[in-house]
């Protein structure tokens, strides 16, 4: 009989408790963030969509073998000897024209493994969170400047020096080193 | 408190030669070789020895170690045949707080294994990993079917080094 | 009412539909406000916002939902029985709409004076049980046929405290009907039935603690009739997916959650009418004091929809705030405890009414 | 079918507003089949939470298909897995959407590469309509998202599109 | 002559409201009364162990965090304990610190999500908007030192991803203070209410024998009474320098081990991690973060077995190393997977009810019981 009363006791006493901690919560202010019209300051670290600076870029491929998941994809030419391609911020030299840069932002994990890797800090994450799409290819994201036929044309180019230096090399031998060292600086 | 030399001298003069071996060079724990047809029986004694007492396998894994010679399949991939399958038993004892592993190699062509079921109940569902992962038969396991796996995967066992994946599953289109 | 709009248009058809499409209207109107009320209620218990992009605060949200089920394609199940099912959301919602045909809103707006008032609302709110069952069952799926066996088990069960308290009350106020129960707890809210009824004396102040005990009963009765938390095990959803009503779609669920909301609002009508004085005004009444006499049944109707309203919070609150019973505990708390409960509070109140 | 698919004649100015109407009340109260499958179901019920408040913009977690008007694909969809949901989106009555959250979702991910029993996006199995990507993606991402997703259910239109 | 009742197969499929994700429970009942139920898994099987095998040392890091994606720290400190144990290198202490803040935090915030979606499934809503409230609050921690909010990447082998934030101390500090009166009022508002007891109480009971026998850890074989717990078993990493209980099922309301005491277990590891957090936030050394870390990772020929105490229990990590730059074999010994055996065995004569508040209070999480 005992029991009987303690438990009708507990069931009303812990019911009104209860209904004291949320008639609480009905005066404390909201804590909703009211997203499109709010939109918070997220802390500077944060890790949301990939950016490449190209021209501070090498081509060194350092990041598409760090990442995991091989979402990046990135493919050079050599550059002939007497083109200039600029300096990088950190003062680097650039040797090799970046004929294709591709992100598949769809397939990356957002571990940030590639930032850490790369000598010219080129590649970072900002903090731009809003890029839904309604087409998936619109994900595949191509950072390389050079268009399509600029490329051909280095791949040309290329291929020409390539051709000249063989021919070069085949031609008697004495003579030639000399030339070829300066040309190559 | 027993280290691992104790206890295989232990265990070896209890079962004498179905105890294959203390493999030492491990840089951190030694593994006890062990008979792949009377784990059972072994896994038994470990138990309810009162100077043992390892009453929870902690984890129990299958490895294929490629061992076996390199085989051309008939459409260019390398196949691996012979060689051998191997079950990895850590075991544990809650009040004695020792540990010790067991190591079990069975052929690659038809793997068997004895089950642990009756000894450690959470044998059931890792024999189920093993054999769903690297197709070893674990003899009178109560149900050995798939566990991670869809129950009707034919294309093979997939943790396997010379696994390929099938073109279609169900009508899905299963590479990238 | 009837009578009054009798003597406006002389066709008796007409005026009788007349009479029934007031309550309607209320209905859908506390239906509409309801459902909005429920979700900013339990948001800003939740410390979030709830409904804020359709109008100010979310007010057109209960619109938009609805707009939205009538757009919705409607599925039937091939093997599911046909009839049953088309059924099933007509009958439960006219089970509870019925239950609105005695219920005093203002001593005006009252659907018709039956003298059986209570009476016929506690036999009118069973037949919600047929419906319930007839959905679950013509449903053809297990999770529906489960959530009607345990609906049909709890609300019948149920009925016995709620019959019980109605006794107590009855026997107390001596009539039946509604109309005449809430005329009896006049003017100030001292004479209400909660605090002993109006015959000021001994036997008022007597029971005043009984009056609680038997309110609390039949509140949490009524609240599992209505099928509202702690009791919603027929449609639980963390167990039952959607309990009885899993299989239906667009605006045959829509139909089921009006005669929920229904309930809920009649169900609190029936209390304020028993122990909060019905439409009666807890401090006079404004129309009297400066002499506009036709003022009185508006401000009656005002003050009934707010006690209603009170109380349907009240249930909102309790759905906020507390964990789901289990189908065996549901039976254990009305057969072991509300119901010893309601016995002996009827004989204590039989022998403080003799003295 | 549901009322979506019949042919009105075009131009005509009554269309026009209840176009609008219908499309305000469809938008305004999408309500998600509350499921999730791995590491984005943790956001989504982030998103449903205090802070993002899905509520705010009339989206309540229904449990049954049939009361469901847009499946929120979130998590790696497996090839076990893939038959479920085809089945799911059957159940579901007419006007529906789907959102496929998450890079799992929409292209496999991470698994894309080794995941012998990962589908890779769930757009082979059914049509998506828009794409959330992220690893997980912020709840604040979902939800816009989710407001893409209204854009997309504001143009909709009942009367026939003339090409 | 008795009526010929039949069973019926229920099936509490990968799609429903409270089985945490995609577990599909093939009940078989009569009437309400459970007569077998037999999970079934493997609905998120994301082939971990395929990936493993086939990426560097340092790209499974992200792969592990997938594993318990509610406890990603955990998992990637037992990872990388077990290589750093195959590699033999020596961790500055400041990493050791900051790496038993890290876990214990996320301690806190798995524990969050397991009493809200516990009390969630008995039906109490409320609890699980307030509790995901305050796992907002560490969540924005962990997003300030390292960037993301679930799934980190932040422990690598031999060092952590990133330093901690300057304001890192003082914002701990801060959600310590906030914390401690939010689970008083959880206990006023779920813990100790009469219909959240009667629902848990004397349900789901575990004796200890079979819970070993199971291979149960964590807070399932903690609630039923042995204070068994990896931490103080065989102390990782510096544990052994701070004081904190292994609180374990006393039977306060029903028996012991009841679906109540695992609930309560993990109220009260919330309170230990906080003493543990406060005992190391005051005193991190100085030092430097990427000191440790080596440039190329490859560890000897051989086998390491690694335990580590996640919130669901003892998860270990068996890589067998054959010394080039891939691991050649990574077994993860997943608590929840050995929790969830125990379901066929705790469900046999309860209601359909009861299935749903045991699941609740073994804690499974999908992602690590698929791999």
């Amino acid at each position: 009989m005992k029991q009987y009363l303690k438990n009708t006791f507990d069931g009303i006493y812990t019911v009104l408790v209860g209904m004291k901690i949320t008639f609480k919560h009905l005066f404390t202010p909201a804590v909703t963030i009211q997203y499109p019209d709010v939109k918070v300051k997220l802390p500077d670290r944060v890790r949301n969509r990939l950016y490449v600076n190209m021209d501070d870029c090498i081509g060194c491929d350092q990041c598409s073998r760090a990442c995991p998941v091989s979402c990046i994809e990135i493919e050079t030419v050599k550059s002939i000897p007497g083109e200039d391609l600029g300096i990088t911020s950190n003062g680097k030299k650039k040797a090799l024209w970046v004929t294709k840069f591709n992100i598949d932002i769809a397939k990356c994990c957002y571990c940030q493994l590639c930032v850490f890797p790369c000598p010219t800090e080129c590649i970072y994450m900002t903090d731009v969170y809003e890029f839904a799409e309604y087409e998936r290819s619109n994900f595949l994201y191509k950072f390389a400047t050079l268009t399509d036929e600029e490329s051909a044309q280095k791949k040309i180019n290329y291929e020409k020096f390539q051709a000249e230096k063989a021919a070069a090399a085949a031609k008697p031998k004495p003579e030639t080193p000399a030339q070829t060292e300066n040309k190559s600086e | 408190m027993k280290n691992p030399e104790e206890i295989f001298e232990l265990l070896k003069n209890e079962f004498g030669d179905t105890i294959l071996g203390l493999d030492k060079d491990t840089p951190t724990e030694s593994i006890i070789l062990v008979d792949s047809m009377n784990i059972n029986k072994i896994g038994a004694f470990l138990r309810n020895n009162n100077d043992l007492k390892f009453d929870s396998l902690m984890v129990l894994s299958g490895v294929d170690d490629t061992n076996g010679t390199k085989v051309k399949d008939e459409d260019g991939t390398d196949m691996i045949s012979g060689g051998t399958l191997s079950v990895y038993y850590h075991l544990h004892s809650t009040n004695l707080k020792h540990k010790i592993t067991l190591k079990v190699s069975t052929p690659r062509e038809n793997p068997q294994v004895e089950s642990t079921y009756n000894v450690w109940r959470t044998s059931d569902w890792h024999e189920r990993e093993a054999y769903d992962m690297f197709g070893i038969i674990f003899l009178n396991h109560p149900d050995l079917r798939r566990i991670l796996m869809p129950y009707d995967w034919e294309a093979g066992y997939p943790l396997r080094k010379d696994y390929k994946n099938p073109e279609f599953y169900k009508g899905m289109k299963v590479p990238y | 009412m009837y009578q009054f709009l009798y003597d406006l248009i002389g066709n008796e058809i007409l005026a009788g539909l007349l009479v029934a499409v007031v309550p309607l209207t209320i209905i859908l109107v506390f239906a509409l406000f309801g459902i909005w009320l429920e979700r900013k209620v339990s948001a800003h218990m939740q410390d979030r916002l709830g409904p804020m992009r359709t109008g100010w605060h979310g007010w057109l949200q209960t619109v938009a939902d609805l707009m939205k089920m009538l757009q919705k394609e409607d599925i039937i199940a091939t093997d599911a029985d046909k009839t049953l099912y088309n059924i099933a959301p007509v009958l439960v919602f006219s089970g509870s709409f019925a239950a609105y045909a005695v219920i005093p809103f203002s001593s005006k707006l009252l659907g018709s004076e039956v003298e059986i008032g209570i009476f016929y609302v506690l036999a009118i709110s069973s037949l919600v049980v047929a419906g319930i069952l007839m959905a679950g069952w013509s449903a053809n799926n297990k999770y529906s046929l489960l959530g009607a066996m345990r609906a049909v088990a709890q609300i019948i069960s149920y009925e016995i405290p709620t019959a019980l308290i109605v006794l107590s009350m009855v026997m107390l106020m001596g009539t039946l009907s509604l109309d005449k129960i809430s005329q009896m707890q006049t003017s100030s809210f001292w004479n209400w039935n909660i605090f002993g009824g109006a015959v000021f004396g001994l036997s008022k102040f007597l029971l005043i603690p009984f009056m609680f005990i038997a309110a609390l009963i039949l509140f949490i009765s009524t609240l599992a009739e209505v099928n509202r938390v702690p009791f919603d095990i027929p449609e639980a959803e963390s167990e039952l997916v959607a309990g009885y009503f899993t299989e239906y779609c667009g605006m045959k669920w829509g139909m089921f959650m009006l005669a929920e909301y229904g309930n809920m609002f009649a169900v609190s009508a029936i209390i304020v009418i028993l122990f909060f004085g019905g439409y009666q005004s807890p401090i006079g009444y404004f129309g009297n004091s400066i002499g506009v006499q036709w003022l009185v049944p508006f401000e009656q109707g005002f003050w009934f929809i707010a006690k209603g309203l009170t109380l349907v919070f009240v249930q909102m609150w309790l759905r906020w705030t507390l964990p789901r019973l289990r189908v065996d505990q549901l039976m254990t708390v009305c057969w072991k405890y509300l119901i010893p409960y309601a016995f002996l509070n009827l004989i204590i109140i039989g022998i403080i009414s003799l003295l | 079918m549901g009322l979506l698919d019949k042919e009105f004649s075009d131009g005509n100015i009554v269309i026009a507003r209840v176009d609008d109407l219908m499309n305000w009340a469809r938008l305004s109260s999408i309500w998600q089949l509350g499921f999730g499958l791995a590491c984005c179901a943790i956001e989504m019920m982030a998103t449903s939470a205090s802070h993002y408040d899905f509520d705010r913009f009339g989206v309540i977690p229904r449990n049954t298909p049939r009361q469901a008007d847009a499946i929120i694909i979130s998590g790696t969809v497996t090839l076990k897995m893939a038959t479920r949901i085809k089945r799911l989106y059957e159940q579901m009555p007419d006007p529906k959407y789907i959102i496929s959250m998450g890079s799992c979702a929409n292209c496999g991910g991470p698994y894309w590469e080794h995941g012998y029993h990962v589908l890779k996006g769930i757009d082979r199995v059914i049509p998506v309509d828009v794409y959330v990507p992220g690893c997980p993606p912020r709840p604040e991402a979902l939800l816009e998202g989710l407001l893409k997703l209204q854009e997309k259910i504001r143009n909709e239109s009942l009367r026939k599109k003339i090409a | 002559m008795a009526l010929k009742t039949e069973t019926m197969v229920l099936n509490m499929g990968p799609q429903h409201p409270s089985t945490h994700g995609v577990l599909r429970l093939e009940l078989e009942i009569e009437g309400e009364l459970i007569l077998s139920v037999k999970p079934h898994i493997g609905y998120l099987h994301r082939c971990f162990e395929k990936h493993a095998e086939a990426m560097t040392y340092p790209q499974v890091i992200p792969y592990t965090d997938r594993l318990d994606y509610l406890a990603a720290m955990g998992n990637n400190f037992g990872y990388v304990i077990a290589v750093e144990k195959l590699l033999g290198i020596q961790i500055p202490e400041r990493v050791e610190y900051i790496r038993i803040i890290m876990a214990e935090l996320q301690r806190i915030a798995s524990h969050l999500v397991a009493i809200a979606t516990n009390g969630a499934d008995i039906g109490a809503l409320t609890p699980f908007l307030y509790l995901f409230r305050d796992r907002e609050y560490i969540l924005s921690l962990f997003e300030m030192t390292c960037g993301a909010r679930m799934l980190y990447n932040y422990m690598w082998i031999g060092g952590l991803s990133h330093d901690i934030h300057p304001d890192f101390v003082r914002k701990t500090k801060e959600f310590i203070i906030h914390f401690r009166p939010t689970i008083i009022e959880l206990n006023n508002l779920l813990t100790f209410n009469k219909i959240f007891i009667e629902r848990t109480a004397n349900i789901g009971i575990l004796p200890i024998d079979t819970a070993i026998n199971f291979g149960a850890s964590g807070p399932v074989l903690r609630g039923s009474g042995l204070p068994f717990d990896v931490r103080r078993e065989d102390p990782y990493s510096i544990y052994n320098r701070f004081d904190f209980e292994i609180p374990t099922g006393k039977g306060l309301v029903g028996t012991v081990g009841d679906c109540w005491d695992r609930y309560y277990v993990r109220v009260l590891e919330m309170e230990q991690s906080l003493r543990i957090i406060e005992q190391a936030i005051d005193n991190i050394p100085e030092g430097d973060v990427h000191s440790a870390i080596p440039k190329r990772i490859k560890p000897p020929k051989g086998t390491v077995y690694a335990r580590v105490e996640n919130p669901r229990g003892e998860l270990g990590y068996f890589i067998i190393s054959d010394g080039n730059l891939n691991p050649f074999r990574v077994k993860v010994r997943a608590p929840s997977f050995v929790n969830l055996e125990v379901m066929g065995e705790l469900c046999k004569g309860h209601l359909v009810a009861d299935v749903i508040a045991i699941l609740g209070s073994l804690d499974i999480v999908l992602g690590e019981i698929d791999r």
